[in-house]
């Protein structure tokens, strides 16, 4: 059973603001709930995504896979002649284009989901529902064996970084 | 295998050829020329209906030594009318009508020297027929080789069948009756929490039913192993086989025309104006011919190979320029009694053979024009011309 | 930081972030208005009549259409070129203006990538129904199968069409959806019914807004928007194909790849351009669509109807240069003059000319002129397609075949009932899904720009 | 004609008989190998597959857990030897409907007749055809057939009707009350034995011949000039000067079959040896004759005697004959009759003006060229057009004052084509006994007392002597289908003569040969040719009666009417014949109608176009501004708006019988109505593109490139990305000589017969969807009062670089490596784009279901119909594109014979429908990679050219510029 603190703020650069205080004060940002992206707060966050590479990976092969196809059916498979044409035609590289760009856009699409654990029906709960609305919340872990010094440490720098509310939810989320 | 058969009989032709050859020399007939055995032996498959060469007697007498035995001219005046000489009173005549229960020979339209050579063909025919000779043995204790084959056949039958009519159908239902429970389980009940059974199941049963969707949906329209109920129970196995009748002597227009054609009744009363009793039907099946004859209303057989109209097949083509063997489309029919359908007769299938099979490409000489592919021959580039080679893959060869 | 220019807001009446919220969901939890009903009975009357249209040709035959031997496409192939062109503003939108760091798109892209959904869907229908042998259309994918196996003929535009539309919708269809997952979340947790906690709740896939997700989500879209971004310019170049691979005068033409792609962002953008108006109208969203969105619009409508004139200039500046007799006569003889006058110049003054009133600033601000504007301008892209696939057909090589193309009801059921399905598709999107794209018209909230269309008004 | 085997039913008759079968079962008609049970039973045919493979059946197929229909095979009972399954058979016989003559081979499968082909054997029609030929063979199976005998209307045993019949002609007999035997001319030297003999034996019985379309003029001015009644048989091939009169002898006049050919022969320009005859043609309206002539002059019917009588006075003038006084013409003949003066003995003109000034004009003329005995042979008469239109007359007047107690009509119809029409019914309701033998119910058949239906020619017995000398038989190629019987027969029958009439026949042939030693060896190598010929004895030329020549002075107002024969239509006996009706006029292109063809300037002035309706003498008619037109002339077809022909053919157009040919006519416009007219052709002017080139004989002679100077340019500067396919043994190509091609029609029909080619009746016509894969573009040079006129065959070109197959998605048409642009229709999903991408525009789409469908009530809707489809072509289904496939079914047979009998193809083993029956054999089929092969030849003909060259389409088929003699 882990608790959290919640800071939540009513304005974007407060929230920017808050976390490199919090991190400075030693805090551990464990979370950062916005109802919009927040570009920046990642690398304060320490996160990175890999998405890019597997989206390229997938175009490659998807590429070659199309290549392979076509050149095995009209060349090796079964050719025929079309209007005095050589059999292994330019017209390739069109079919190649888009199959290429679609191959990678469904397995892309794919990953996001299964790598941020989306699924149809999926249900959560939010540590703060008011975040998809108008509220910014920082998530502060709250360990079991916590000393007041601590926590109000950490209470203080939120309210002094504008946090309208400070909160503790037991709400678990998958991160 | 069938290629081998080709080969094994190209060689007993040839046997026989040289050997008739000679013979022919031998006796200094000088009307005979080589090309005479060929038509012989095509004459002698009427009379192998009924008679053998040293096989032991059939409907007819066995024909070995038969030249000695007789006079040439009797021979050939028997051969051409037998009737008409019992009619005129001819002693030998009628002493062999009464050995052979009083059944007639049908007249045959040959003339002098056709017989003459078929004589010639009967008598060199043992050493001819030197495959057939070993296997005589087999001829003269038919029953119990019957029950071999007769198991093996059905066997084969009841395999083919089987896999030809998979019935899938349950397991389509139960496979997407599956699916549906794990779909529900997923969304709403969730009793069984492990997610990843879930999506197992859903995976299995929907690439098992897509497979089956696909494979029915290819059959669609096919009707691989067939094997209606003729009119007549007609059994190739005791012509083909036992009575060793080739196949061109009821479906003759195999080599002439795109029909193999099934024969006139008339054809098969060229036998069964005798013949009355057969070995497993007795007198039923048979009758039903004799029905047919007299009332003159042909026997409406079911058609077994069915291709798509959109599909021009020659059966000249294939088997008297392809030289393909019937075997290698119908599968060994003397096996069968009543005909099954061997192949799904797909275009794939078709495709397959023609890429595959060479064609008669240096024996035929219609193909000397090809002289770009007869270099590469020359040269070695190309091992043999498939029917692919010439085009035999291309639209309108059979779509027009 | 310091700028002596003017700067003009995206978004108007400084909202809150919460505001913007109930302002986008209000129409969809307030009572169904009258004019939707309306709409909705006329659409799905014009549907019912198109699906009469599909069942007499499946059933009777392509004879039911006025097609012959000379001139083999007709209405089918117009609309389906039509609606695919419409069908490029959403990704156009959404690319384009998101590659041009064009801010301003946010309070729009949505309803624009809904359109081009189902604009393409209207277009995908007609490749269905034009084929002679429908049942048999199946032949077009090259699958395994038992007849050898025998593939397609990869040489062939219209393949090239199969892969590039399904292509072309799959990914917009993603890339629409996946930005719509943080405004569904919004739903599921801002709605008081049960219902539509469940349904939106089912449809946010969960969810949650943390950084992470958001990370993912931001790259996720870069990405598809990346790999979107080429669709906008190969799809229409590959259906321009359709007719520049061909041997036919007037049809063998290189330009006809760019000026199709132009052309079918033309014809998108006056779509949306109209679809705005309404949508601002029905559910005033003038502080969101403002009126210098559709400045902005209009600006770059002028621009892309430059292009479009001077295309068309080309085009016979090709044919005299060419000296080919069959071109000339296709393009002199037969449309700048001769039977197909009409097609030709209606084409020519809706699309280069009449968008020329643009450059005045009345009537870019007077919202009445615009919307008729953008109405010509669909209209004309209908008639440039006309020109092209009937001028070129009906009078070709051999004098001897020449053959005129009159449609049929038939046809005219089928198009009519694609329009009914695009208007349904439109109206059920203004009813069911926000309108705007929350998330992102919240990140441009407190934007600014100096762009002229925002900063010229008072 | 490697395929000719013996003349076949009676071999095959002696077949059954020496055979154990008895004669029952010899009609293996319908019931074949390969024939599944449903059409055995007659309900749907052969090859109409993709109906069945299409939408309705598969779907039908997974409903019922994908089963299959069970489809029987039928045996024949006893298999005659020539017939084999699956294979075809060819039988020489005689085409002949009173009209046209022409001996043909027929091909059978499965015993069943489904094409017709020239007889190369035969001297006169030398292996030509025209549409009506190529289109009898549908007629046999017609629906609208009397499928039974019937008495006044109710259907009656042949037994009945002979007992009734022979009672009524006895008693007549006995009253001696006369019987008149009306027939169409018979050319048949048995027949007409026969019909003495039957007069012999019914005394009272008068034989009349009567032709709709008479030459008894001609008859008569040979009478008069020559002491007896004949037409001269002409050789145009012979004729280095060729003028006619209103004679379209490459259309329907006399012999066009014969001409045509004839008339080829010195067309056709070898390069080393340049010579052509020069035509030139007098003519009141726009004929194919005319189409093709060097120089056509329009003038007047009124005109034309005065015309001619000018000419033979410039003739005479200079060969010192009788001049006469001719009304002056405004149309200048010096130059003709410099050039005839120039070629005596080497010309020839003719008129197919039924008017006997003129034609005793015409034999003045010819006689003082020198040409009877060398282009016109007065020894050997054509006994073709026998018809006495005085007798006619008068039997019409003697029916209507009841004279006449019986009379027997075979063959001909006069309620439709007798100009009195009315008259004649009147007429027959008096006359006691009426019999006709139409084999259909047509107008004079339903006023008839007893009908007693005729064979088909394909079904009959008969010989013929269309010139005198040369013989020809007709024999039956199949069973009569209906309870028929031949007009022969029944009068045999009639007369107590108890033997049939193919016995008869050869009994007088027995006469005929009797110097023969074996009989029966010559007379089955007889029937086994289809033709025969005997030497005439040589005969010096008649003396010439010189007649007294005058001419009127020619209108100068008001407009004459010209009635003429439609090239498919003639005149309306195969009126029931769709393809015949679908078959577009050389001239106009239009199908299933008649018109009025008015001059431009008329027009103009009258502010007429095309499909506005006129009223001639209380006759509405749809008017079509025919360039060529002289004006003051307007020109209609006969053979329309028959009532009776069946449902194809009734109340298509109107009857034009009733009018008079010559006769002035007033125009009145019937304002603010029209009548659709099915047009296959709307723009007529080549808009200067170098499509049908064309040169003169003088420019040809200095450069054999001239006119086509444009293939060279191409050649030079077609460039390509990709190098051209390697071809290796077979390359099929076709060559088309534009010179000799007169645009008739035949290769059309033929083409349609071939290749189970669908009618799709007007008003798809219209709607220009017509399926021919052959057609004959029609151009007219841009001077609309006499333009120029080019015909150009175009079918499939079969490109090496084909437009049409880069872009079909499916594949479903591609190169096969014999050079022929093939199409599976079975892949075909009908995008439609090869349509459009196709510059030829020769593929043509299913619009609609055309087989088993009764919006489309034509051949293919009929079981009887459907018999005459070649089994080796499938019928294609709504939705598939189709084109000329080059015969392919052809070339593969042609390569199966020769693997066969192991041997190379042959130049001319395989020969196209189209080029097979051509009359003018402008049409030539070969194997591009056989060095002396026609068409290899060909391509390096100077004249040689590819048609829409520049698009480097790499055409296998090529044109040989048209050459004109100006």
């Amino acid at each position: 059973m882990r608790t959290n603190i919640l800071g939540v703020y009513d304005d974007e650069h407060d929230v920017m603001h808050a976390v490199d205080k919090l991190q400075e004060g030693g805090i551990v940002v464990a979370d950062v709930f916005s109802p919009f992206p927040l570009h920046g707060i990642w690398d304060k966050l320490k996160q990175t995504t890999y998405l890019p590479y597997a989206t390229f990976a997938y175009g490659l092969v998807g590429g070659i896979a199309t290549f392979a196809l076509l050149y095995w059916t009209s060349v090796i498979n079964y050719p025929l002649k079309f209007g005095g044409k050589p059999l292994n035609t330019l017209s390739f590289i069109i079919i190649m284009f888009v199959l290429t760009i679609l191959i990678g856009t469904v397995f892309t699409a794919l990953t996001f989901f299964i790598r941020q654990k989306l699924y149809p029906g999926k249900e959560v709960e939010m540590p703060d529902v008011r975040t998809v609305d108008d509220k910014f919340v920082i998530v502060i872990e709250k360990p079991e064996d916590i000393d007041d010094v601590e926590l109000r440490k950490i209470k203080s720098l939120l309210t002094e970084t504008g946090a309208v509310e400070i909160n503790e939810s037991d709400v678990e989320y998958e991160a | 295998m069938i290629i081998n058969n080709i080969i094994r009989n190209n060689s007993l032709f040839i046997k026989g050829f040289l050997i008739s050859g000679f013979l022919s020399l031998f006796m200094l007939v000088s009307n005979f020329g080589f090309s005479q055995t060929a038509e012989d032996e095509k004459n002698f498959q009427v009379c192998k209906a009924c008679h053998t060469i040293g096989g032991g007697k059939l409907v007819g007498p066995d024909l070995l030594g038969v030249n000695e035995k007789r006079d040439e001219a009797w021979l050939i005046s028997f051969i051409q009318n037998s009737t008409a000489m019992i009619e005129a009173g001819d002693p030998i005549a009628i002493e062999v009508f009464n050995e052979n229960n009083k059944i007639p020979m049908p007249p045959n339209a040959l003339t002098d020297d056709q017989v003459r050579g078929l004589l010639l063909y009967i008598a060199s025919g043992g050493k001819i027929e030197g495959g057939e000779l070993t296997a005589s043995p087999e001829t003269e204790n038919v029953e119990d080789m019957d029950l071999k084959t007769a198991e093996e056949t059905t066997k084969l039958i009841a395999e083919m069948k089987r896999d030809g009519q998979r019935n899938m159908s349950y397991v389509f239902i139960v496979l997407a009756i599956l699916f549906l429970i794990s779909l529900f389980d997923l969304v709403i009940i969730k009793i069984v929490k492990a997610k990843w059974i879930h999506y197992i199941i859903m995976l299995t049963s929907v690439v098992i039913i897509g497979e089956i969707v696909f494979v029915e949906a290819t059959g669609l329209g096919r009707q691989q192993y067939y094997q209606p109920d003729q009119p007549v129970w007609f059994s190739h196995k005791v012509h083909a086989d036992q009575n060793q009748i080739d196949c061109k002597y009821c479906h003759f227009t195999a080599d002439r025309s795109m029909h193999a054609g099934i024969p006139p009744v008339a054809t098969c009363m060229n036998c069964h104006a005798q013949v009355k009793e057969g070995k497993k039907t007795g007198t039923k099946e048979i009758a039903k011919i004799h029905a047919a004859f007299e009332n003159n209303e042909p026997i409406e057989w079911v058609k077994v190979y069915n291709l798509p109209d959109h599909v021009y097949f020659n059966h000249a083509q294939h088997v008297n320029v392809g030289k393909v063997d019937c075997a290698q489309c119908h599968g060994e029919v003397e096996k069968m009694d009543e005909i099954i359908q061997i192949p799904d007769l797909s275009m794939g299938w078709c495709i397959e053979c023609h890429r595959t099979e060479s064609v008669q490409f240096t024996t035929n000489k219609f193909y000397d024009q090809y002289t770009k592919l007869h270099e590469k021959l020359k040269k070695g580039e190309m091992p043999n011309v498939t029917v692919q080679n010439i085009g035999g893959d291309e639209c309108a060869k059979c779509h027009y | 930081m310091y700028n002596t220019r003017v700067r003009g807001v995206l978004i108007k009446g400084d909202k809150s972030y919460s505001q913007v919220s109930r302002d986008v969901l209000r129409p969809m939890d307030a009572p169904m208005p009258k004019w939707w009903y309306v709409t909705a009975f006329i659409a799905i009357s014009a549907m019912i009549w198109g699906v009469w249209g599909f069942y007499n040709t499946i059933t009777t035959g392509i004879g039911t259409w006025g097609l012959n031997n000379n001139v083999a496409w007709g209405w089918a192939i117009i609309n389906f070129v039509w609606w695919i062109g419409i069908g490029h503003a959403g990704t156009a939108f959404s690319i384009f203006l998101l590659i041009l760091r064009q801010k301003w798109r946010t309070s729009i892209n949505r309803a624009a990538e809904a359109m081009t959904i189902f604009a393409v869907m209207a277009a995908g229908l007609f490749p269905l129904i034009h084929m002679g042998r429908i049942w048999d259309g199946f032949f077009i994918f090259p699958y395994w199968n038992t007849r050898g196996p025998l593939w397609d003929n990869f040489n062939s535009p219209l393949f090239w069409d199969v892969v590039a539309i399904s292509t072309y919708f799959t990914a917009s269809f993603v890339f629409w959806y996946i930005g719509m997952i943080p405004d569904f979340a919004t739903i599921r947790e801002t709605t008081v019914s049960k219902v539509k906690k469940k349904i939106y709740g089912a449809m946010s896939f969960g969810w949650l807004g943390n950084a992470r997700s958001w990370l993912r989500f931001e790259t996720a879209a870069l990405l598809l928007g990346g790999l979107a971004a080429p669709l906008v310019v190969s799809v229409h170049s590959i259906v321009s194909m359709d007719f520049a691979v061909s041997v036919i005068p007037g049809w063998h033409t290189t330009i006809f790849p760019p000026y199709f792609v132009i052309g079918a962002i033309f014809s998108g953008f006056g779509m949306v351009l109209t679809l705005m108006i309404v949508l601002r109208k029905l559910y005033k969203f003038n502080d969101y669509v403002t009126d210098g969105h559709l400045d902005a619009i209009a600006r770059i409508l002028t621009f892309i109807s430059l292009i479009m004139g001077s295309a068309y200039l080309i085009e016979l500046f090709t044919a005299w240069y060419s000296g080919n007799e069959y071109e000339l006569f296709t393009f002199m003889k037969n449309r700048v003059t001769g039977e197909y006058t009409f097609a030709y110049w209606s084409m020519l003054i809706c699309n280069a000319i009449i968008p020329q009133f643009f450059w005045f600033k009345k009537i870019r601000k007077n919202i009445t002129l615009v919307f008729i504007i953008s109405i010509f301008i669909n209209i004309g892209m209908w008639f440039e397609r006309y020109v092209i696939v009937v001028t070129s057909l009906s009078r070709d090589f051999i004098p001897a075949t020449w053959a005129t193309y009159s449609p049929t009801w038939t046809e005219l059921a089928v198009f009519s009932g694609t329009i009914g399905l695009f208007v349904m598709g439109v109206i059920a999107f203004f009813r069911w899904i926000p309108t705007i794209a929350i998330s992102e018209v919240k990140s441009v909230l407190k934007e600014t720009t100096t762009l002229k269309s925002f900063t010229d008004e008072d | 004609m490697e395929k000719l085997y013996w003349q076949s039913l009676d071999d095959y008759k002696e077949q059954k008989s020496n055979s154990v079968i008895d004669k029952k079962d010899a009609t293996p008609e319908f019931s074949i190998e390969g024939l599944d049970e449903s059409e055995v039973k007659g309900q749907s045919s052969r090859r109409d597959f993709l109906k069945l493979l299409g939408f309705s059946v598969s779907a039908v197929a997974l409903v019922s857990s994908c089963q299959m229909p069970v489809r029987k095979a039928i045996p024949l009972l006893n298999q005659p030897d020539d017939m084999i399954p699956g294979v075809a058979n060819y039988y020489a016989s005689t085409f002949f409907d009173g009209k046209d003559y022409c001996s043909i081979l027929v091909k059978t499968r499965e015993s069943r007749p489904i094409k017709i082909e020239g007889n190369d054997m035969s001297p006169l029609t030398k292996g030509g055809t025209n549409a009506r030929v190529q289109a009898s063979v549908l007629n046999l199976y017609d629906d609208a057939r009397l499928k039974n005998p019937s008495i006044a209307g109710a259907k009656a045993t042949w037994d009945a009707i002979d007992k009734e019949v022979i009672e009524r002609l006895t008693k007549l007999n006995e009253d001696g009350k006369k019987v008149v035997l009306l027939t169409s001319t018979i050319i048949s030297p048995s027949s007409r034995a026969l019909i003495e003999e039957f007069i012999t034996v019914y005394p009272n019985v008068e034989w009349i011949t009567y032709d709709p379309v008479s030459f008894a003029a001609m008859r008569k001015a040979n009478e008069l000039n020559f002491g007896t009644s004949l037409i001269p048989s002409y050789s145009f091939d012979k004729a280095n000067v060729i003028v006619g009169f209103n004679a379209d002898y490459l259309g329907n006049w006399l012999m066009p079959v014969t001409f045509s050919k004839q008339y080829s022969v010195n067309r056709k320009v070898i390069q080393d040896n340049p010579k052509m005859s020069r035509s030139y043609q007098f003519e009141s309206l726009m004929s194919l004759t005319g189409a093709n002539a060097d120089f056509r002059v329009g003038i007047r019917p009124s005109d034309e005697a005065a015309i001619l009588l000018n000419l033979y006075n410039e003739i005479a003038k200079s060969t010192g004959m009788s001049v006469y006084n001719a009304p002056k013409t405004n149309i200048d003949i010096s130059k003709v009759a410099k050039e005839l003066l120039s070629n005596k003995g080497k010309s020839l003109v003719v008129s197919g003006t039924d008017d006997i000034n003129i034609q005793l004009i015409v034999n003045a003329i010819n006689t003082a060229l020198g040409n009877y005995g060398y282009t016109i042979d007065i020894n050997t008469p054509v006994n073709l057009m026998q018809g006495d239109d005085e007798a006619m007359d008068n039997l019409v007047k003697e029916m209507n004052t009841g004279t006449i107690g019986g009379i027997i009509i075979n063959n001909s119809n006069p309620v439709y084509d007798y100009s009195n029409s009315k008259g004649f019914i009147t007429g027959l309701k008096k006359v006691g006994t009426s019999i006709s033998t139409s084999d259909i119910m047509d107008e004079t058949a339903l006023e008839c007392e007893f009908v007693c239906p005729d064979n088909n020619y394909l079904e009959s017995w008969n010989d013929a002597e269309p010139v005198k000398g040369h013989f020809s038989i007709m024999q039956p190629t199949i069973q009569p289908i209906f309870n028929t019987r031949q007009f022969q027969d029944n009068l045999l029958i009639w007369m107590g003569n108890s033997d049939d009439f193919e016995t008869y026949m050869e009994s007088k042939w027995r006469q005929r040969l009797v110097d023969v030693s074996n009989f029966n060896s010559s007379w089955n190598s007889i029937k086994h040719d289809g033709v025969y010929q005997i030497k005439n004895e040589i005969a010096d030329q008649p003396e010439f009666i010189g007649q007294s020549l005058m001419a009127k002075k020619a209108l100068d107002k008001g407009i004459e009417l010209v009635l003429y024969e439609n090239i498919g239509m003639g005149i309306g006996k195969y009126a029931n014949n769709p393809w015949l009706q679908e078959l577009p006029d050389p001239i106009t292109t239009a199908t299933w109608d008649n018109y009025l063809c008015i001059s431009p300037a008329y027009a103009e002035s009258n502010d007429l176009k095309l499909e506005d309706i006129v009223s001639i003498n209380g006759i509405e008619i749809p008017v079509l501004v025919q360039p060529g037109q002289p004006d003051g002339t307007a020109a209609l077809a006969i053979g329309y708006g028959r009532t009776a022909a069946g449902k194809a053919g009734n109340n298509v157009g109107v009857n034009a019988f009733g009018l008079i040919n010559g006769s002035t006519i007033d125009i009145k416009k019937i304002d603010g109505k029209t009548y659709p007219l099915a047009l296959t052709q709307m723009h007529h002017d080549m808009e200067e593109r170098p499509i049908a080139r064309e040169t003169t004989l003088a420019k040809f002679i200095k450069d054999p490139a001239s006119g086509n100077e444009l293939h060279a340019y191409d050649e030079k500067h077609n460039v390509t990305l990709y190098n051209k396919i390697k071809y290796d043994g077979l390359h099929w190509g076709m060559s088309i000589d534009l010179s000799s091609c007169t645009g008739c029609g035949n290769c059309v029909i033929a083409c349609q017969a071939e290749n189970n080619v669908a009618v799709i009746g007007k008003e798809q016509v219209k709607n220009r969807r017509i399926m021919h894969w052959m057609r004959i573009d029609r151009y007219y040079s841009r001077d609309e009062v006499n333009p120029e006129v080019f015909h150009m065959p175009v079918m499939c070109q079969h490109c090496d670089n084909a437009p049409c197959e880069n872009v079909c998605p499916v594949a479903a048409t591609n190169h096969s490596t014999e050079g022929l642009n093939q199409m599976a229709y079975n892949r075909c999903i009908g995008t439609r784009y090869c349509i459009n991408n196709c510059p030829y525009k020769v593929r043509r789409f299913n619009w609609f279901e055309f087989t088993n469908n009764n919006n489309f009530d034509y051949n293919m809707n009929s079981e009887l119909g459907k018999m005459v489809l070649n089994p080796d072509v499938i019928v294609r289904q709504r939705g598939v594109v189709e084109k000329c496939s080059m015969c392919v079914q052809r070339i593969q047979e042609g390569k199966l014979v020769a693997k066969m009998e192991n041997r190379e193809l042959k130049e001319g083993d395989i020969k196209m429908s189209c080029e097979q029956s051509c009359p003018t054999n402008a049409i030539q089929f070969g194997n591009l990679l056989n060095e002396d092969s026609v068409v290899k030849k060909e391509t390096k003909n100077p004249r040689m050219y590819h048609l829409l060259e520049g698009l480097h389409t790499l055409p296998s088929t090529s044109y040989l510029t048209k050459i004109k003699n100006t």
